[in-house]
């Protein structure tokens, strides 16, 4: 009895689980997009209701850290809370360049070094208290203050007169920081670079009357910065529950005038039910989307919107060139290397297709990359250069003629001594599904022009675990010959912290003379004039193309669904309205 | 000369208590014992459950970490190490047929054990021996392939006699070996042990609760009483001529198979129980236990305060 | 009692510290650490170096384990390097949760368990055990994770009878009864799925302690004395069977321990599950080291807890 | 079992097969007609119906799995085809291709073969640890019971599943003997406690003593006179154990930390359930590796219930 | 007639074993009188603790076909309720082990006023507790306030099955049933407690069977004697004469293979007590025993005959039965 008892409940549950499955239907998956289909800007017209409040989704499956301070954060899903509280005091274009559009404006003198800032009136923090000077300069001191134990102070930072001797210790004060008067600052800079306007200089206030009796050592800690954070945004937050949601109202004091809704929930979806979080209208927003699960339920989310935007990032295949150099501090070149010979890198550039890794993968929505700076830098990004794109043929033909030839007929190329090849790929573990097979995919299509690629570890590696072997301790794993990677791009363009000979996130550890004075001449003072910077970068671009000390090999986008009751919302940059922000009717639309 | 002599055997279990196991007491199991066994008798050792009875055959045969004393067998000090000729000279009959047999091993197996662990016998040699004492203890040859569950308890408990005395041993310690056998049972292996003692020449350690059976079996008799002698001598004496309320007790509680005499024997129980209350102290001292033994005739020793003593 | 709680705890003692001792080690044989994964453009290495110099991430590991060691004596568990916060406070902040969510679990388990065990035991070999039975088979086939999955898409989505996230509705202010009624309802889904699944064992476990109890020799006793079936069930299987399952009682908090991991990944729960997995995968050493030891030591205390019980209700092995 | 990793596996093991070792004792006692363990073990699957069809059901899918993979050409199926990704059942693909447009049913076939060498392995390799363990510290009892039972509790007390997480990201390469290795370090336990106990109870049996008597070696009394007696116990604890070993590599698949996605496994099959557009709109790819380790898990257990049943004599059926 | 307080009629329990129904308790007739002791004999695995079970309608799962009069009224087929109403209050059992037949969690106190909650519901508290000491001091424990809050594993054996006879005698039933009550005890103890049984049999005036092995506790405490075998009764006689004129092989057999004085040689019984499945269900079942004698001697469908009065005995053969030598031989 027990016999049939079992089985006919194995049998029932499978029918339930079909049933499930049933009921979830079939989305169709094999479209392919393109990013010109997206706009950053939400279409929906309509008259905005008075007041609503906005549910805007972290797409995490942990939690947020709950540093709430710009001056302190150090994980992006922070930075999404803190933007809706606070904001930069200094707004920036498509092009991540400073403007005079925001809460202040600034001047700069004629040697590019001094920066005067002045802060405009009715900016007020949320207790009332109006932004000052000080506290800008206040935010950039504890920043420098040796005690500080955030991730911001770096180069930018050292470029501030006085500041290595303030950090130090061995000053009280910052020669390059003065407060002109309650609403001005003037900063000077040792050096006058075009960075300085693409986000080199610290556009973040720190509330000095609250925070100036707490010591610097304790400010990440402190209930100003993790209970009741403070900003001058548009919204003011209400309440916090730790890791998991913040609720915030209106600033009716806001600067740019009152916002339109009552208020915004920032709460955490976890990306496995992040689709039924939107169907159910259960979240307005969210900070971003897996684009590979767009495909799939594009038809079903009828209730939201795609917004879309080019991510600033790009993924890489880098070829190991060299070692660290740990005493000099800088890449030390190494022309034995095994990947040495620029003809089999761009073999091996010509061998993968990455178009149809694009368009199979990830339906359009990553695409074939040609250079290093990538197009969410419109100014920068060169697309007229010509990259390699998939071409077997002339991939065997560029090893035949460099001499790789397969001479013990085992399907395999033997380096030009005739030694047998073996090519070390390290990939990284994580980035969804498609982590695996497309590093498989790379390694299969090597092997289709005859080149032995292995993975190394015959696995994915864990992040940190990849970070130390390709070396950013400065200790490369000798056995690492390639590794692919993905780079997210600074605000500003200038890629030597990437691939500059100090560099030790240069993990190619390439370097030449060429590069060398190109990422110079990027920055120096001539490069204040746009037309020069960009000629500079296209043909550091062309350069890397040729050099191949990494390949790009996707450009990626970023996806955004909103719910189609928000009006005014956008993802671009530039975008400063959140006040504009406003909602159609009360209640989120929900899927059909 | 006496084939097994004990001298002053202690053996004690420790008490542990407290998590960390430390030995906070100790059980007194055999408590100061002393007795000898002359070749080719059977000796009787009588005492309730958690008497020591049973220590004291264990501990003999090194199944229990002997406290102090000394046990000799045939003048040798085997009291810590057991030595080969020993170990096949002293062997040991188990109270419970059912479990002494490994269930998972065939007949042939068990007896061999022995064979195996002290001669070096060929395959031949061995099958031979085995048939020669399976014939010894009443069995078939067949019997050989088949495994204990196969047989009844009596016909297992003469396996276990078969064991042990595959190697021929002087002395065998039988712990109860009819105690959880049906009396129909207990007779036809009691009748065999006498079979091959006369046979083999065998002396016999009897351990048992059973008094009736001690009376038709043994020849000296010792009754223990928390793990101390309270009196021993021979059958005769100690059945007919009891000392020590302890031992009268214990003959007045055997049920008589006599329905005639149940109210007599009501009318003894009686009686023995009076002494025992009026003269508890005369027999057992402060902690209850029994005195040291003294002897009253050569062969009857008898536990009682000296000054008892002198008064009978 | 007291004394052998003392002496119960006092050997507990070198297990924690051999515990800590094989936490500290993993945790530093981990490659990488918390500052592993700021491959930022944006942040300088200068930087990275330099705050690992001063986290004392460049020392050798036993400088840096006395140095925990002596802290955790005087109740401080490190800084946590993510959070920017003493460890303290962030255990402080999810380890209620999970509290609650194994009370819940808890609760929920014994409350399928007992009376599914009873009918089952009692009955047993009846079509009404045989579907518990075939319950528990399944219960046992099913993986919690894909288990708590479908929970949470039925009744989180396609229902939405629950919420799906969270330990707490955002806008509710802590100490009124809609964010106590909240928080209950955050809890419920996930307790269950735990529970449901969980269960099974201890639903097993009290059947065939009772087909077991029902063929003693006092129940002979008790149906002798004239008891009815009830009252021999109530008064004596009943009892009888429930005291192994109080005595497991402490033994379910390591069981919950890893619940709660795939549960408080499924379903959001900001708990100390989750906390650990994050810990782990961010190479926050001091969370996961005063995680572990903490959920080291809720196993023993449990050990303890289940020792004590069984003092307790069983008569036998009573201390005094 | 895939949810009890830590103790509620020594719950339902260890607890009910405690109780189920006293019984076995006195059922060796009580029993006249004791024939030997295997063959009570057999006779009581012929008898229970389901067990036996769970029986030759794992034999069928162990020979036809290990056969399968043994012929499949496994390069084929590991390689990624840009176009034919999530492809639905078809003829070509009867169970549909993953993301990278490779046949699941051969991945079934080597996931079901590598989660199955991963249960036997830790099985048996928990088993030999555990039952030498639990016989050593039951037979010698005393002093070397106690420590060794201390060192016992120590890893009792271990979070279980935190440390195996811990361990696997430490482990730069991680391949199925070391992650059978490091399973094993934490999953003994329970099987030797249970040997523990029944040897203490069984080394009180004549037959024990009667060894000690007749001159025989400690250790072949471990090992030839205990062990066999005990052997019954042990197989029912591996088999109940195999089920639940097989279940834990996809829990661990689930969090993240199980077996690399490049080595296919049920677990592996199953965490891309957890991608929700996987779990909804390809069942193809998760779907058969849920329903290959119910059916492994039910079989398993309906084997191990049915032989845990022969051991305990009074809910025999026959 | 009015004195006979227990008759069995052709009573048969059958269990189920694999394949069928086997009878462990075959075609039993016999009487037990108020204020008597009637001593039950017989090997393990004769059938005579199931046949005191049956009795009390204890067996769960098992066929009884047959008649009880319990003081004229058939308790065979008696609901379940009316039983219980019986049980523990007119008919009362004695267990072989009292550690196990003691609820190791209830307090001894609670174990005994059970009875008085099950059967004198009007009884208070303070009454019920009142009662238990007056009860345990009469079965002979010493400070019985002090036990009344004891548990069963504090307790000696002795003190146990002191305490199982309190709750046996608790409401004064007109029928004990005391199941092999010595077996566990060391002879001291045994002495002790059947003296208490006697004692306590003449002071509550109940009807006693009384259930053993030891052919030595029925000679002290019978009454009457049955000697069963095989399911069977095969011998049914007044305790003396039983004793000293054995009239079935088997009362025989078993009288001889008990030692006694002068005997240098004990008797034994060829062969084994045949298993319930394996036993011979037709003719005499102790037939191949007793090999030597002819298979003509045993009946056919042997029934209890009436050899004088009050001695009945179950085939024929005993006419012709001589103890002989056990040949050892077998298997």
């Amino acid at each position: 009895m027990r016999t049939t008892h079992v089985s006919k409940w194995l049998l029932a549950l499978m029918f339930f689980m079909f049933l499930v499955l049933a009921a979830c239907g079939n989305g169709s998956g094999d479209a392919i997009y393109s990013i010109e289909d997206f706009s950053e800007n939400a279409s929906t017209e309509g008259e905005a209701i008075d007041g609503g409040t906005l549910n805007y989704g972290l797409v995490t499956d942990t939690t947020f850290e709950g540093t709430l301070n710009y001056n302190f954060y150090s994980g992006s899903f922070d930075n999404e809370i803190i933007k809706w509280f606070d904001e930069s005091l200094l707004s920036v274009d498509k092009n991540h360049k400073y403007t005079q559009d925001g809460a202040a404006t600034f001047e700069v003198s004629e040697d590019h070094r001094t920066f005067t800032f002045t802060i405009r009136d009715h900016v007020n923090w949320h207790d009332g208290e109006p932004v000052k000077a000080e506290d800008w300069a206040y935010a950039i001191e504890v920043i420098g203050h040796p005690d500080y134990d955030g991730p911001r102070y770096d180069s930018s930072f050292r470029n501030i007169e006085g500041m290595e001797e303030y950090h130090n210790g061995e000053v009280d004060s910052i020669s390059g920081l003065e407060v002109v008067d309650a609403k001005t600052l003037k900063i000077t800079y040792i050096e006058g670079t075009p960075s300085l306007l693409a986000g080199g200089i610290w556009p973040y206030a720190l509330p000095k009357h609250i925070f100036e009796d707490i010591p610097v050592a304790d400010m990440s800690a402190s209930d100003a910065v993790r209970k009741n954070p403070i900003g001058f945004g548009p919204f003011k937050v209400e309440g916090i529950v730790p890791g998991e949601s913040v609720s915030m109202t209106a600033n009716e004091d806001y600067w740019q005038g009152p916002p339109k809704l009552d208020g915004v929930t920032v709460k955490v979806v976890n990306p496995q039910t992040i689709v039924q979080a939107l169907k159910s209208g259960d979240v307005d927003t969210v900070d971003s989307f897996p684009t590979d699960q767009y495909a799939d339920v594009e038809t079903e989310l009828t209730n939201v919107e795609f917004l879309g935007t080019v991510d600033m990032s790009y993924s890489y295949i880098g070829f190991k060139l060299g070692t660290w150099d740990k005493k000099a501090q800088e890449v030390k070149p190494n022309p034995d290397a095994k990947m040495a010979d620029v003809n089999l890198r761009r073999a091996m550039w010509y061998a993968v297709d990455n178009e149809a890794v694009a368009k199979q993968f990830y339906n359009g929505l990553r695409w074939n990359a040609n250079t290093l700076i990538p197009p969410s830098h419109p100014d920068y990004h060169d697309s007229s250069i010509e990259a390699p794109t998939y071409d077997p043929e002339k991939a065997k033909q560029i090893l035949d003629e460099a001499g790789y030839l397969d001479t013990n007929n085992d399907g395999m190329r033997e380096n030009p001594d005739g030694e047998e090849l073996i090519i070390n790929f390290a990939s990284m573990s994580g980035g969804g599904d498609i982590a695996e097979p497309l590093t498989n995919y790379y390694i299969q299509a090597w092997k289709e022009v005859g080149l032995n690629v292995q993975l190394l570890d015959g696995r994915l590696i864990e992040l940190n675990s990849f970070y130390d072997k390709i070396g950013q301790n400065g200790d490369d794993a000798p056995e690492v010959d390639m590794y692919q990677g993905a780079w997210s791009v600074a605000t500003d363009v200038d890629p030597s912290s990437l691939y500059g000979r100090q560099a030790i996130f240069n993990f190619s550890r390439y370097a030449s003379e060429e590069n060398d004075r190109l990422l110079e001449e990027g920055t120096s003072e001539k490069a204040f004039d746009p037309e020069y910077r960009k000629k500079v970068y296209s043909e550091w671009q062309q350069l890397m193309v040729d050099k191949i000390p990494v390949f790009p090999t996707l450009y990626r986008s970023k996806l955004v669904p909103i719910n189609k009751r928000v009006v005014n919302y956008s993802i671009g940059a530039d975008f400063m309205g959140l006040h504009e922000v406003g909602v159609t009717q009360e209640k989120t639309f929900k899927a059909e | 000369m006496a084939i097994l002599e004990v001298k002053d055997l202690k053996i004690y279990f420790p008490i542990k208590a407290g998590l960390l196991n430390r030995t906070v007491d100790h059980i007194k199991a055999v408590d100061g014992v002393s007795f000898q066994i002359e070749q080719g008798k059977t000796y009787g050792l009588v005492g309730e459950s958690g008497s020591g009875k049973s220590t004291i055959g264990r501990g003999i045969i090194g199944l229990e970490k002997i406290t102090s004393g000394k046990v000799y067998f045939n003048g040798v000090d085997i009291t810590s190490k057991n030595g080969k000729e020993i170990r096949k000279n002293l062997q040991m009959i188990f109270q419970d047929p059912y479990s002494s047999l490994n269930p998972r091993k065939r007949i042939l197996d068990i007896i061999a054990e022995p064979l195996r662990n002290f001669e070096r016998l060929t395959k031949k040699e061995e099958i031979k021996r085995i048939e020669e004492l399976l014939e010894l203890v009443g069995l078939s040859k067949e019997s050989m392939m088949k495994y204990p569950h196969q047989f009844s308890g009596g016909q297992r408990q003469r396996i276990g006699i078969a064991r042990a005395i595959a190697l021929k041993p002087k002395l065998i310690i039988a712990d109860e070996p009819v105690s959880a056998l049906d009396v129909s049972v207990q007779a036809q292996v009691l009748n065999f042990m006498q079979d091959i003692q006369k046979e083999l020449g065998l002396t016999y350690l009897f351990i048992s609760h059973d008094l009736g059976i001690v009376k038709h079996f043994c020849d000296e008799i010792s009754i223990m009483y928390k793990g101390r002698y309270v009196e021993q001598g021979t059958k005769e004496e100690i059945f007919n001529h009891p000392q020590h309320i302890y031992t009268k007790r214990l003959l007045s509680a055997i049920p008589d198979m006599n329905p005639s005499n149940r109210d007599k024997q009501f009318r003894i129980r009686k009686k023995v129980q009076q002494e025992f209350d009026q003269r508890y102290h005369d027999y057992f001292d402060s902690e209850g236990l029994a005195y040291s033994l003294k002897p009253i005739s050569e062969t009857h020793l008898v536990a009682l305060q000296e000054d008892v003593q002198k008064v009978r | 009692m007291w004394k052998f709680i003392v002496r119960r705890l006092v050997i507990t003692f070198p297990q924690l510290i051999l515990l800590s001792v094989l936490i500290f080690l993993l945790a530093q044989a981990m490659p990488g650490d918390a500052l592993t994964g700021l491959v930022d453009p944006n942040i300088d290495p200068a930087t990275i170096d330099e705050q690992r110099e001063k986290l004392g991430l460049n020392k050798p590991w036993y400088e840096k384990y006395i140095e925990w060691v002596g802290g955790v004596f005087q109740g401080d568990l490190g800084q946590s390097f993510r959070y920017k916060i003493p460890v303290t406070d962030l255990i402080e902040e999810r380890i209620v949760n999970t509290f609650w969510l194994s009370v819940a679990t808890l609760i929920f388990t014994y409350m399928i368990a007992v009376p599914l065990g009873m009918i089952s035991g009692r009955y047993n070999d009846t079509i009404l055990d045989s579907s518990i039975t075939g319950y528990t088979y399944i219960g046992f086939a099913t993986p919690l994770f894909i288990f708590a999955l479908v929970m949470l898409w039925i009744f989180g989505y396609h229902l939405q009878w629950f919420p799906t996230g969270g330990s707490v509705a955002p806008e509710l202010k802590p100490g009124t009864l809609e964010y106590v009624l909240s928080r209950i309802q955050h809890l419920l889904l996930p307790a269950l799925s735990i529970a449901l699944i969980q269960t099974v064992s201890t639903v097993q476990y009290l059947r065939s302690e009772i087909v077991d109890t029902k063929q003693k020799d006092f129940i002979i006793t008790a149906r002798a004395k004239g008891a009815s079936e009830s009252r021999v069930y109530n008064r004596h299987i009943l009892r009888n069977s429930l005291l192994p399952i109080a005595a497991f009682f402490g033994y379910e908090i390591t069981t919950l321990i890893t619940g709660t991991i795939f549960i408080e990944q499924i379903f959001s729960f900001p708990g100390m599950g989750q906390l650990f997995i994050e810990s782990v995968l961010q190479r926050d050493f001091s969370v996961v080291n005063a995680v572990v030891l903490l959920f080291g030591a809720a196993a023993i205390v449990g050990a303890l807890l289940s020792d004590i019980i069984l003092s307790i209700v069983d008569p036998r092995i009573r201390i005094k | 079992m895939t949810r009890v990793y830590g103790l509620s596996r020594d719950l339902d093991l260890w607890g009910d097969l405690m109780e189920l070792g006293k019984k076995e004792t006195q059922s060796q006692q009580n029993t006249e007609n004791n024939p030997t363990g295997l063959k009570i073990l057999w006779s009581e699957l012929r008898r229970d119906k389901l067990a036996l069809f769970s029986l030759i059901l794992l034999i069928v899918i162990v020979v036809f799995v290990y056969g399968i993979s043994f012929v499949m050409n496994q390069d084929e199926i590991a390689k990624v085809d840009l176009f034919s990704i999530h492809k639905p059942p078809s003829k070509e693909f009867i169970l549909g291709t993953d993301y990278g447009g490779r046949d699941v049913f051969g991945q079934l076939i080597i996931g079901t073969r590598n989660s199955l060498s991963i249960g036997f392995l830790v099985t048996f390799l928990s088993g030999v640890i555990g039952v030498a363990f639990g016989l050593v510290a039951g037979y010698f009892g005393g002093h070397i019971d106690n420590i060794l039972m201390r060192v016992l509790d120590f890893f009792q007390v271990l979070p279980f599943i935190m440390l195996v997480i811990v361990f696997v990201s430490i482990v730069p390469n991680y391949t199925i003997i070391a992650f059978s290795l490091i399973f094993t370090a934490f999953s003994w336990m329970g099987v030797a406690r249970l040997i523990r106990s029944k040897a203490l109870q069984e080394k009180e049996l004549d037959y024990v003593q009667a060894s000690k008597t007749l001159g025989t070696s400690h250790f072949k009394i471990i090992f030839r006179e205990v062990m066999p007696n005990i052997s019954s116990l042990i197989i029912v604890t591996m088999t109940l154990n195999l089920a639940s070993n097989i279940g834990l590599e996809s829990g661990l698949s689930f969090l993240g930390f199980g077996f690399p996605e490049s080595t296919p496994s049920l677990g592996t099959l199953l965490s891309y359930a957890t991608n929700p557009q996987t779990l909804e709109h390809r069942w193809w790819i998760w779907f058969p590796a849920a329903v290959m380790i119910l059916v492994l898990m039910l079989a398993v257990r309906n084997v191990g219930e049915a032989l845990r049943r022969a051991t305990d004599a009074r809910q025999r059926r026959g | 007639m009015s004195n006979k307080l227990l008759e069995i009629k052709n009573l048969k329990t059958s269990f189920y074993i694999n394949d069928g129904y086997y009878a462990a308790v075959d075609d039993v007739t016999l009487t037990v009188n108020k204020n008597e002791i009637l001593g039950i004999v017989g090997e393990s695995g004769s059938g005579k603790s199931a046949l005191a079970f049956s009795v009390m309608g204890l067996h769960t799962r098992a066929k009884m076909e047959g008649n009880i009069f319990f003081n004229g009224k058939d308790i065979v087929n008696v609901s379940k309720s009316e039983l219980n109403k019986m049980r523990g209050n007119e008919m009362a059992m004695i267990f072989q082990d009292p550690l196990t037949a003691l609820n190791p969690l209830m307090e001894i106190g609670a174990q005994i006023s059970e009875t008085f909650i099950l059967h004198r519901p009007t009884m208070t508290r303070r009454e019920r507790k009142d009662r238990v000491i007056e009860l345990l001091k009469m079965v002979g424990i010493p400070r019985p306030e002090y036990v009344f809050s004891q548990f069963p594993h504090e307790l000696s054996g002795g003190m146990r099955q002191r305490v199982m006879i309190a709750i046996a005698i608790a409401n004064q039933p007109k029928l004990l049933i005391a199941d092999e009550p010595t077996t566990a005890l060391d002879v001291t103890i045994q002495a002790q407690i059947l003296d208490l049984i006697r004692e306590l049999k003449a002071t509550i005036e109940s009807g006693v069977i009384l259930i053993t092995h030891d052919l030595g506790v029925v000679a002290e405490m019978a009454d009457r004697v049955a000697v069963v075998y095989a399911g069977q009764i095969v011998e049914i006689a007044n305790v003396y004469t039983l004793f000293k004129k054995p009239l079935h092989p088997y009362t025989r057999s078993l009288l001889h293979s008990v030692p006694a004085d002068g005997q240098d040689k004990l008797h034994v019984i060829h062969g084994i007590v045949p298993s319930l499945k394996h036993l011979p269900r037709e003719g005499c079942r102790f037939a191949h025993r007793i090999p030597w004698m002819d298979a003509s001697d045993h009946e056919e469908n042997p029934i209890l005959h009436e050899v004088e009065p009050g001695h009945y005995v179950r085939c024929t053969c005993y006419k012709n039965f001589s103890l002989q030598e056990d040949e050892s031989k077998e298997a």
